[in-house]
């Protein structure tokens, strides 16, 4: 076990250099200061507190966003509602901070609730459709996605526009809605701690509790899951429910967390950063807080790196691409894998026959 | 504007005792290439080096938003005379940030920070009378589509192409429906929004779809998506109103024909802002900490006068929009904006010119 | 006899660890019908996809008509003349039986199109030829398994083998459509082919082949004349001791109805009665079969009573309940265990662990959760128990599934479903395809619950099985019941096939008193 | 202005719903053919951008529109290849795989535009070309018919008919053959002798280069240049289109169709003073509407093979 610890580790650091030889391959040719700009890259989120303030703060909605998408495909359901439960969830949340004057840490409380709520109501249609029909949830929820995003500005525009902003923008938070800042010279949020916390609540229900359990074998083999007499609509249901109340809830947070108000006129893509997330994790919710940051600090080094080095912000999304496909490679170094593994192998089965036994399990 | 040497720096002003040259960066939360609000932001910082000798620097932060706040702070500890920002997202970071950096200047264009809420008498605020130059644009398009121009017709119905349904693009619109009523009453105005800013297939898709309803002539306000416009024009040959930047420009070499067809566009001048807010700085006459709106009169807005207005807009029609911009600027008209408009009241006006 | 074909020094160890094949000699005769045994597990089927070039070896050399040959793929064992027909049928089921048989080898039309007359007319030829009949624009979703079993030997045929690989054929096959099989291998053996025959039913080993090699753990015990070793000799070279299927069985002491069903009739969407007005009783501590020919409504049936399916008509009583609209659940909480035909599509979840396996049926039961939480070191304990109980043979509970082999996953889904101090339990081809250690271990359990009182409705192909276990048979035919004998030991073999074929059906009054109202 | 009645029958409306359909029968019969492999390419979007600066950037360079179209398939059979080459080779997840390429082509065709153009946002500087449009002889003289069918750009007649091709491809060739035994069950093809690794990097490759197409339709004939992010979802709408074509080319170009129409329909209610988010909610909405009433159908049936599958 810990020899597979030990070659996923080398893997991925093996997939890492290679990535980043590309990577320096790619700055050579567009920039006239490669080492530095390389050096920015990797180090820049690390020099000084603000910017690595910046990868935390980026990692919270990857973090929601990740074990949303874990959630529902655990249970196989390809549902890639993330993306608009979370920007469903905001437009809950601003919908409530707005209408509602609550003191503070209420007020918080019940706008993550009332976001989770939203964000669930989201990935509601496509879960009943594949429930009650078998429709595709993927489809149903790309669908959804748009579906939400129009529907959060028609709300956002006709009932909580601030008629003064000079864009599409919400009116103003209160105070009390705001998650405090934890960390001064960043913008490193309260958020952090949910963010954290869910990451466990999402394990102990995942593997610790019944509902966890119907949920797993459901996504491991729905035929076994009737036969054993669990309910698989309700799974079916209840999987990406959840899925999309944690993206609502990542949703809130980071509106909260990060933004006077509500000002987004897109969809801020955290959907897609989900599923990177959530495969990389292999649907392991303690891991993808790890993968979480991952991806947060290459973002921010590579922000970094554009900002203070004349390589383009573009290419950056071409060293991730490389990156995030090569640290995923199952079978990069598999051979040298495989010959460890047979060597072990041999030894312990040459080993029991001189037991005159047999030894096939190691 | 008049081009003054490389001024040294005036004893009043604050900050700066230095003898070396002025130093302004550009903070674009978005990239360069848009051929509209930032290459004329680039552009006016370029005429800002060139004029007064100054050191100048672009940083583009791209449209990813979890960027630009970190940058302003990066940029803020750094040394520079002048920190030029845009755009209304933007406004609540500068409002943290320029609190923090009490020497640092500020100019912040096309929107305004909220100076109630500290003290930021170190940010100087640009806005555009975007309805004024609609205003102008609406009327061209009224007096065109009533006019007997080639490829006019017999309908009285103008088009208005805009991104999103949001306030900035909706205060172009009500400019541009003053505009056209003030001409003719009985104008009509088909209005589309294309729901993005960058897909410019759809634009020319609802654009086509204004043009074969009986529209002859349009105005897009949708960045880049709005050129799909100019391309719907050239295939039903019908005319165009660019905006922000010179649209014909865009096309002038690789797609003269194309290029024919835009009669003219509504620029905010942001490089003609800009170069006017650096001259006032060294002059020690910018009103850090105020806004100001500048409209026709600081040539911060205006239609497009090139070639191809000459060219294709009769001179009389050219003569009349001059009257009224004139009208404009010495308060004879008032245009109305969206900005601080209900939805309803928007609607109203939406309604009143429905084909 | 020369050798076609020998193996040298093979060992094989899959990415996971486990070493399937280690230093094998094997060799073949031409003409000759070799059979391959072993447990389950001992990597019979790994041999042999070294052999067909789906497997590369770590080491050990090919000899094939005494060249050493290099096997990358199935594409260079086809063009050497070998030829498989795998454990698990390697079918297309959406597409024809002609295109299944030309896949890979098309014939075209105009260079680029494909030629399905040619395809057809090239089935027939080589149907014919070998007298093996089959419809060739059928679906092959639609063939009973018996064709699709001569649809993949016609497949290797059309591809020139002249050495078959047979995994496993009759593991699916009624024994009609085994006594078929079996006249078309002798065809072909005296035809000059050469044919590696794997199963697990020694009585099929002794009748057919002329000899047979053992594999233990991965490793050969040699090769043996057929004629020159007993039966006994074999299993206890493959399993290490002497087996005795015989299980022995004393007299049943039934008690009260267990389950009852009244006119329980099913329609598939056709319409079609797939069961039909079936009524029946099994008592407390009895063993009742089912015997009769693949696709009868057996598995209909056993899907009815267990709730995977909702009857069209009539009731089914378990424990005096009617369970005709209950879940699975519910109906799980009667009391009810089921072993299912096909254990890797219902019975596990083969990614899951060994743990996770063993609770699919009470991991939500109050004694294993908190509020919130589930008990697990209650859990894992009880895993544990089973395991030890069951002899799995694995690395502990939180082992793969999918590591194990065939017969060690079936002890998984038997420990399951017989742990739950179950009442009634319906067992669909409880051995198929599990090798005899393993096999005697859970006919033996059977009979030691129906001691204990537990109701036991036991569906099998296996006639020898049904018979052996039985204390009273039902025989199916066409989703009926074709005949029931209250005491199953007083059965003719003979009498039962008729019936099996619907040959001849029962009278209600003969039937006697635990069928009909 | 007329009823809403009026614009949907009129020849401008079905001459739009087939322009509006093309980019994405491409990408759907790309979506297709990998789907049917059993390896989904959701990078059709990725691909189709790539694709697109492709084509403009290589008819501006060659001075020719055919240059460019060769260029862009070309390009989007690479793609296809990188996909397959991560996927089929190093077993990096396919969806994965395909998210990062779609990250990549985002950012790289921007860079790639500014490396060609010095722009950053539209490649209206470079001269590039666009594709012909074709008049139907006989049929463009036609009242109705001849508006609709006629005049439309190459690419829209070539989207159109291979739809036919993609059918004789998958269901008349020994490779369609080959391609829909791996799909379904690959170890029976890998037993027989056929290469799955093969055939699904032939997938792909079709697949891309279908992606390559409908690229080169959107920057060199549904517009005449290359701006950013300039597919807008079209490559994901497309899976939409192929997931509910059930699996058929013909199938899938209905599918196609419909988001088509309902596109032009959202469109045309932007004359009628609908709330524009929902108007622009309309293609989406008609989508699910039509997944219901497939899955419906395909619930019934399926519900009716699973009890014959036990028969
Ligand atoms: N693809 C695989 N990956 C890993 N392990 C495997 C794989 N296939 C088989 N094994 C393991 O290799 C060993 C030998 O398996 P094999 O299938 O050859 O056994 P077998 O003799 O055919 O058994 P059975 O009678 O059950 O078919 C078993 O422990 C099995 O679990
Ligand atoms: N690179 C490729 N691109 C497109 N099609 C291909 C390619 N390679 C092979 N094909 C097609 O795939 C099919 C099978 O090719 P392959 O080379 O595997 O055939 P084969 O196994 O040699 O059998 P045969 O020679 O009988 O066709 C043929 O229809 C061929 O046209
Ligand atoms: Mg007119
Ligand atoms: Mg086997």
């Amino acid at each position: 076990m810990n020899k597979r610890v030990l070659f996923e580790t080398i893997r991925t650091l093996v997939a890492i250099g290679v990535a980043l030889l590309l990577a320096l391959i790619i700055i050579f040719s567009v920039s006239d200061e490669p080492g530095y700009a390389l050096e920015r890259f990797l180090l820049g989120p690390v020099t000084n507190l603000r910017n690595f303030g910046n990868v935390l703060e980026m990692a919270i909605p990857l973090i929601f966003t990740g074990l949303a998408i874990s959630v529902m495909f655990m249970a196989k359901q390809f549902n890639l509602g993330a993306e608009g439960g979370f920007f469903f969830g905001a437009v809950g949340a601003t919908a409530l901070v707005l209408t509602f004057n609550l003191p503070p840490v209420i007020l918080p409380v019940a706008a993550i609730i009332v976001g989770a709520l939203a964000g669930g109501l989201g990935s509601a249609l496509p879960a009943v459709l594949k429930a009650r029909m078998g429709a595709s949830e993927l489809v149903s929820s790309l669908m959804m996605n748009f579906i939400l995003f129009w529907l959060g500005l028609f709300i956002i525009n006709n009932y909580f526009r601030d008629a003064m902003a000079g864009a599409m923008a919400s009116h103003r938070f209160p105070d009390a809605a705001k998650l405090t800042r934890i960390l001064p010279g960043t913008r490193l949020h309260f958020g952090i701690f949910i963010a954290l916390a869910m990451v466990v609540v999402v394990y102990l229900f995942l593997y610790r509790s019944r509902w966890g359990y119907a949920l797993r074998m459901v996504g491991l083999n729905i035929r076994f899951a009737e036969y054993s007499g669990i309910n698989t609509k309700s799974v079916i249901l209840y999987s990406q429910i959840i899925g999309g109340m944690i993206a609502g809830m990542g949703g809130t947070v980071e509106l909260l967390g990060m933004y006077p108000r509500f000002t987004w006129f897109q969809l801020p893509g955290y959907g897609w950063d989900g599923v990177i997330v959530a495969i990389m994790a292999r649907n392991n919710p303690l891991l993808v807080p790890v993968f979480a940051f991952f991806l947060a600090y290459l973002r921010i080094g590579a922000d970094i790196m554009a900002r203070v080095t004349d390589v383009p912000s573009e290419v950056v999304a071409i060293i991730q691409g490389v990156m995030i496909m090569l640290v995923t490679a199952e079978r990069l170094l598999a051979g040298w894998r495989h010959r460890m593994v047979v060597k072990e192998k041999m030894k312990a089965a040459e080993a029991a026959e001189v037991e005159g036994g047999g030894v096939q399990h190691g | 504007a008049p081009a003054a040497p490389a001024a040294p720096a005036e004893p009043g002003a604050p900050a700066e005792p230095s003898e070396d040259a002025l130093k302004v960066v550009l903070l674009l939360n978005g990239t360069l290439g848009d051929r509209s609000f930032f290459d004329s932001a680039h552009a006016g910082v370029q005429m800002i080096e060139q004029q007064f000798g100054a050191e100048v620097r672009t940083i583009e932060m791209s449209y990813d938003q979890t960027r630009w706040e970190p940058t302003l702070w990066e940029v803020s500890e750094q040394d520079w005379d002048i920190i030029i920002l845009g755009t209304w997202q933007m406004t609540e970071y500068l409002e943290e940030i320029a609190q923090e950096f009490p020497d640092n200047r500020y100019i912040i264009f096309d929107t305004s920070v909220d100076y109630s809420v500290g003290d930021l008498s170190n940010v100087y605020s640009i806005l555009y009378k975007q309805n004024e130059g609609s205003f102008l644009a609406g009327a061209l398009a009224a007096k065109v589509t009533t006019s007997d121009m080639e490829l006019s017709n017999d309908r009285k119905l103008i088009g208005f192409l805009g991104g999103m349904d949001i306030p900035v693009i909706n205060d172009f619109l009500v400019g541009y429906i003053e505009g056209a009523l003030y001409v003719d009453e009985d104008v009509s105005v088909y209005v589309s929004y294309i729901g993005s800013f960058d897909d410019s297939a759809s634009g020319k898709e609802n654009a086509l779809a204004q043009y074969n309803a009986g529209v002859d002539i349009g105005f897009n306000v949708a960045g880049q998506a709005g050129l799909g416009q100019l391309d719907a024009a050239q295939e039903v040959n019908r005319y165009a109103i660019g905006v922000d930047s010179d649209q014909a420009m865009v096309f002038a070499e690789s797609d003269p024909d194309k290029a024919e067809l835009v009669l003219t566009s509504m620029m905010k001048r942001v490089d003609n802002s800009l170069v006017r807010a650096a001259e006032m700085h060294m002059a020690g006459t910018l009103p850090y900490g105020e806004a100001e709106a500048l409209g026709l009169v600081e040539e911060a807005v205006g239609l497009a006068n090139n070639d191809f207005f000459e060219r294709n807009v009769p001179a009389e029609i050219r003569a009349e929009l001059e009257e009224l911009a004139e009208m404009i600027i010495n308060g004879e008209i008032t245009v109305s904006s969206a900005i601080g408009m209900s939805t309803d009241e928007l609607n109203q006006i939406r309604d009143a010119v429905k084909p | 006899m020369e050798e076609i074909l020998a193996m040298k020094g093979i060992t094989k160890v899959y990415p996971n660890g486990i070493v399937a094949n280690k230093d094998v000699d094997f060799s073949v005769r031409k003409g000759e019908i070799h059979a391959i045994m072993g447990e389950n597990g001992a990597g019979k089927s790994t041999l042999m996809k070294i052999l067909f070039g789906m497997e590369q070896p770590e080491e050990g050399e090919i000899y094939y008509k005494g060249e050493k040959v290099i096997l990358h793929s199935p594409n260079t064992a086809i063009n050497y003349g070998i030829g498989m027909v795998h454990q698990h049928f390697m079918l297309v089921p959406s597409l024809t039986v002609a295109e299944n048989m030309v896949l890979g080898v098309e014939p075209k039309k105009s260079s680029v199109l494909f030629d399905f007359e040619k395809a057809v007319q090239m089935t027939e030829e080589v149907s014919q030829k070998y007298n093996l009949a089959i419809d060739p624009k059928a679906i092959v979703e639609d063939l009973a398994v018996g064709k699709k079993q001569k649809l993949e030997i016609l497949k290797a045929l059309l591809r020139g083998a002249e050495v078959l690989i047979l995994d496993e054929p009759t593991a699916v096959l009624t024994p009609q459509e085994t006594k078929e099989l079996f006249e078309e291998l002798i065809n072909l053996k005296n035809q000059g082919f050469t044919i590696i025959f794997i199963s697990h039913k020694l009585k099929e080993i002794k009748q057919i082949t002329d000899r047979l090699t053992i594999l233990r753990n991965g490793r050969s015990m040699g090769i043996h004349e057929t004629k020159a070793i007993s039966e006994q000799e074999i299993s206890r070279l493959m399993v290490g001791r002497d087996v005795v299927l015989k299980v022995d069985k004393q007299p049943a002491t039934p008690g009260d109805v267990v389950i009852e069903t009244k006119g329980l009739s099913y329609h598939d969407a056709t319409g079609k009665p797939v069961v039909n007005q079936m009524s029946f009783r099994v008592r407390k501590g009895e063993i009742m079969g089912i015997a009769g020919v693949e696709g009868n409504g057996q598995g209909e049936l056993v899907e009815l009573i267990t709730g995977l399916k909702k009857p069209s008509v009539g009731d089914i009583f378990i424990g005096g309940v009617p369970v005709k609209d209950l879940t699975v659940k519910e109906i799980r909480n009667l009391k009810t265990s089921h072993i299912p035909e096909d254990r890797m599509v219902y019975g596990v979840a083969a990614e899951g662990t060994i743990g996770e396996n063993l609770i699919s049926d009470r991991f939500d039961h109050p004694k294993y959760n908190g509020k919130l939480l589930q008990k697990v070191k209650s859990l894992i304990s009880r895993s544990e128990e089973l395991i030890k109980d069951y002899k799995v043979k694995c690395d502990g509970h939180t082992q793969q599934v999918n590591m194990l082999s065939g017969g060690n996953i079936q002890k998984v889904v038997v420990a399951r479903e017989f742990s739950s101090d179950p009442k009634l339990i319906v067992a669909d081809q409880p051995t198929r395809g599990i090798d005899v250690g393993s096999t005697e271990f859970i006919r033996r359990k059977l009979v030691e619950l129906r001691d204990e009182g537990t109701a036991v409705l036991l569906v099998s192909a296996d006639l020898n099985e049904v018979l052996e276990l039985s204390d009273s048979l039902m025989v199916m035919y066409g989703g009926e019941i074709a005949a029931y004998f209250e005491d199953a030991s007083q059965v003719d073999e003979m009498e039962l096939g008729m019936y099996m074929l619907g040959l001849k059906t029962m009278e209600q009054h003969e039937m006697g008193g635990a069928t009909g109202e | 202005m007329g009823s809403l009645f009026d614009i949907i029958f009129s020849a401008n409306f079905g001459y739009a719903v087939l322009r509006v359909t093309t980019p994405i029968l491409f990408a759907s019969l790309g979506a297709l053919i990998s789907i049917k492999a059993g390896v989904v390419n959701i990078s059709m979007e990725g691909t189709m951008l790539t694709a697109a600066l492709a084509g403009v950037a290589i008819s501006a360079y060659t001075g020719s529109a055919f240059g460019g179209l060769v260029g862009a398939v070309v390009v989007g059979m690479l793609l296809g290849l990188l996909l397959a080459y991560f996927a089929l080779n190093l077993k990096t997840d396919i969806i994965l795989a395909a998210i990062a390429i779609n990250l990549m082509a985002s950012g790289g065709t921007v860079f790639g535009l500014f490396v060609i153009s010095g722009d950053r946002g539209i490649s209206s500087s470079l001269a590039s070309k666009v594709l012909p449009r074709i008049q139907i002889p006989i049929l463009h003289q036609i009242p109705v018919l001849g508006p609709v069918f006629s005049n439309h750009n190459v690419l829209t007649y070539v989207a159109f008919i291979s739809v036919a091709l993609v059918y004789i491809l998958l269901y008349k060739t020994p490779l369609g053959l080959r391609i829909r035994a791996v799909g379904e069950n690959a170890h029976a093809a890998d037993s027989v002798g056929i290469s799955v690794k093969k055939t699904q990097y032939i997938a792909l490759i079709m697949s891309g280069a279908f992606a390559g197409f409908g690229g080169a339709f959107m920057s060199m004939g549904y517009v005449s240049w290359f701006s950013t992010n300039m597919i807008a979802g079209r490559g994901f709408i497309a899976l939409a289109a192929e997931a509910l074509g059930m699996g058929r080319p013909f199938g899938v170009l209905l599918t196609s169709l419909l988001f088509g129409s309902a596109d032009a329909l959202a469109n045309a209610l932007q004359a009628f003073r609908i709330p524009s988010e929902f108007v622009q909610m309309v293609p989406y909405v008609v989508t699910i509407i039509g997944l219901v009433v497939y899955a419906q159908r395909k619930h019934s049936a399926a519900q009716k093979v699973r009890q014959e599958d036990r028969a």
